[in-house]
C-alpha cells in the first residue's frame, strides 16, 4: 500500500475521523470495505478512530477460517493497522458482554470503553462514518 | 450531535443502538421505514417517548405521508420536511447515520 | 454550507439513493453547496447508464446526471468498489467519473458535514 | 397485464404457493417486486395465499401518499388482486397488535389469523416465497 | 419444515420472528451471520436452548469457522456442512427462508 | 431430487450469492439436480460479465456460469428487475440468459424443491 503513504489534500487541516464498525464480518462486505476507507484516511494524515460495537465486535474475534466459505480471511489485516499509524482501536464493553466475549478472545489490543466513554468521543467527533 | 436513523425498530437494532449511545441534548431524525417506530400505536412508541425526555425527536414527512403515518405521529415528534432535514444536518456540528 | 455525500447502496431496491438524492437537491435549491457524491459498496450501481426502469418510474441514475449537469456536482465511484460489482467506464452514464477513496477522505477534510445514505 | 392471462407450463399440477410479505413498502423494493410474481403465479394456475406479517401488514395501509418521495404508490394494486383471483389474502393478528393497527386501517379485506393458524398454514404449503 | 435464517439475532428480528411460527418438530437452520445466536455467551443462546426443546436447530459449520467461532457452539445445536444442508432440504417437504 | 434457487442479493455486498452457489454446487456433487438458479431484485447483478475483483478473491459471475456449463445449469435473470438495474444482454456472463418472472413460478411446480437466499 505504498502509494498510500504521501496523500495530501493539500489544505493542511486535521480532522476527527471516526470509523464506526457495527456489522459482522462475511455476512456482508461492510467490514472489509470499511477497512479500504479507514486505510486511506490514515494515508491523509487525519486523526483516525476505529470503534467496534454491536456485532461489529466480531470483526476483530481470533480463530477466524474462512476457507469453507470459500471467501477471503482479512482478520490479520486489523493487526497490520499500527503499521499505518492507526491505535486508536476501541470496543464497546456492553456489546462484549452481551456477546460473551473479553478482550482475550481479540485479534489486536484495544481500549474498552463505557457506553458513557464511546457517546462521548462521538459526539466530538468531525466526521462520523459508520459501516 | 445529529443521529439518523433508517430501519424499522421492529425489524432492525439500530434504533436501541442509537438512543443507547446518544447524549442528552442530542437530535434524533427518523427517515424511510424508521419512522413507523414515531407513531401511535407502535410497540416502539414507549421507547421514543422516553428518549424524547432528553433528546430531541425528528421524523421525515414524506417518509410518513409515504406509509399512511401522516395523521398517527406521537406527540413531541417534530414532523420536518427535506428541508427541515438539512437544516437539521447545517445545525448540528455532525451527523451519524445508524446503518 | 458545503455538504458532502455518501451513497453506499445502490438504486431501486433501498430507498437510500433516494433519500440522498432528495437531500442533495433540497440542500442546492435552499443556496447550500454539494460539490461532491461519493457511492461506495453497492452504491456505485447508481452510476449505470444502462438502466431503462419503467416509464411511470423515475430513473434513478438519470437524475443523478441531471443534477450534476445543472449544479456541477461531481458524482464519484469507488474503482475498487466498482471493479467487484462490474461498472466500468463504458457504462457510465453522464456526470459520473470513477476515481479512488481518497476522493471520500476529501470530502470529509474538506466540507462542512458528510451525511451518509445507506441500509 | 393480459399476458398473464393463459400462462401455463403444460404439467396441470397446481401446487400451494404461500408468498410472506415481512417488509414495509418504500424502504425496500420487495413489496412491489413482490406483488410481480404473485401476480404471475396466479396466472399459472396455482393455489396462491398472500400472507402479511412484520413490518409487511403496513403494505396494506389505507392512506398511503408517495407523492413527497417521488416512487410510485402501487397499493392499489392490492385491491386489484381479486380480479387476478388473489383472493386468500391474511394477516397476523399479533404484527398488527404491536402495530396498533386494527382491519379498518387496511386498503383491502383480510382474513386475520392468530399465530397458530399461520404457522399450520405455512406449514402446509409447497412452496414458500418470503420477501 | 424447514426454517432458515441468516442474519445476527442481535441486529434483525428474523430468528424471533421465525421461532414465532415454527411448529413442534420442525427444523431451523441458522447460515451465516445467524450462527452467533447458536454461540455460548451470545445473548441469544437462552433463546435458541428454550426453542431447541420443541425444535430442532441446526448450524452452518463453515459460516461458524468463518466467524471464529466454531469452538464455541451450545449444547443441543447439530453442526452441519453444506452437504448437510442439502440433505436438510431434501428430507424436509418444504422450507421458508426468513429474509 | 431437483432443486429450484432463488437468489434475490448481489454479489460481494451480502453473502447471500455465496451461499446460494455453494448449496447449489455442493447439492449437484450429491447427486442431485439444479435445474435452474433465478436471479431476482438485485441478485440479477450477478450475471454482469464486467466484474474485475481483485485476484485473491472469489469471482461470483465466473463461478456461476463455471457451474452452468459444467452441469447445465440454467441461470435466469429477471427481465424486470434486470432492466430497472441496468442488466442487458450486452453485459451478461456465458450461461446466464434474461427472461420473465414465469420461469420462477415454473421452478416451484415443476421442481420438488426451491431455496431462496436474500438479505
Amino acid at each position: 500500500m505504498s502509494d498510500m503513504d504521501e496523500m495530501d489534500d493539500g489544505s493542511g487541516v486535521v480532522k476527527k475521523f471516526m470509523f464506526l464498525n457495527r456489522k459482522a464480518p462475511h455476512g456482508t462486505v461492510y467490514a472489509l470495505e470499511g477497512l479500504e476507507v479507514v486505510l486511506i484516511t490514515a494515508a491523509f494524515d487525519q486523526d483516525v478512530s476505529m470503534v467496534f460495537t454491536d456485532d461489529g465486535v466480531f470483526q476483530l474475534m481470533k480463530g477466524i477460517d474462512s476457507k469453507g466459505i470459500e471467501v477471503k480471511d482479512f482478520s490479520k489485516t486489523y493487526r497490520a493497522l499500527e503499521g499505518y499509524d492507526i491505535e486508536k482501536l476501541y470496543v464497546d464493553q456492553a456489546s462484549m458482554d452481551a456477546r460473551g466475549l473479553t478482550e482475550d478472545d481479540l485479534i489486536v489490543d484495544v481500549t474498552v470503553l463505557s457506553v458513557d466513554e464511546m457517546a462521548n468521543l462521538m459526539a466530538e467527533q468531525d466526521v462520523v462514518i459508520s459501516f | 450531535m445529529l443521529h439518523i436513523v433508517n430501519k424499522s425498530a421492529a425489524e432492525r437494532s439500530s434504533l436501541e443502538s442509537c438512543l443507547r449511545m446518544a447524549t442528552k441534548g442530542s437530535a434524533v431524525l427518523l427517515i424511510e421505514d424508521a419512522v413507523y417506530a414515531a407513531t401511535n400505536g407502535n410497540a416502539a412508541a414507549a421507547k421514543i417517548q422516553a428518549a424524547a425526555a432528553d433528546l430531541k425527536i425528528y421524523a421525515l414527512g414524506p417518509d410518513l405521508a409515504a406509509r399512511g403515518m401522516a395523521g398517527r405521529v406521537l406527540d413531541g415528534v417534530n414532523v420536518v420536511d427535506y428541508g427541515g432535514f438539512v437544516d437539521l444536518v447545517a445545525e448540528h456540528s455532525n451527523c451519524q447515520s445508524w446503518l | 454550507m458545503q455538504f458532502g455525500i455518501l451513497v453506499n447502496e445502490g438504486p431501486y431496491t433501498h430507498q437510500a439513493s433516494d433519500t440522498a438524492y432528495l437531500f442533495a437537491r433540497t440542500a442546492i435549491e435552499k443556496g447550500h453547496k454539494v460539490p461532491r457524491v461519493f457511492f461506495y459498496h453497492d452504491g456505485v450501481n447508481n452510476s449505470t447508464r444502462l438502466a431503462t426502469p419503467p416509464q411511470d418510474d423515475r430513473n434513478v441514475s438519470a437524475r443523478w446526471s441531471k443534477l450534476a449537469e445543472e449544479h456541477g456536482v461531481d458524482l464519484v465511484v469507488c474503482v475498487a468498489a466498482a471493479q467487484r460489482r462490474g461498472i466500468n467506464d463504458d457504462v457510465l452514464a453522464p456526470g459520473f467519473r470513477i476515481s479512488g477513496l481518497g476522493q471520500l477522505v476529501e470530502m470529509g477534510i474538506q466540507y462542512d458535514r458528510l451525511v451518509t445514505f445507506g441500509d
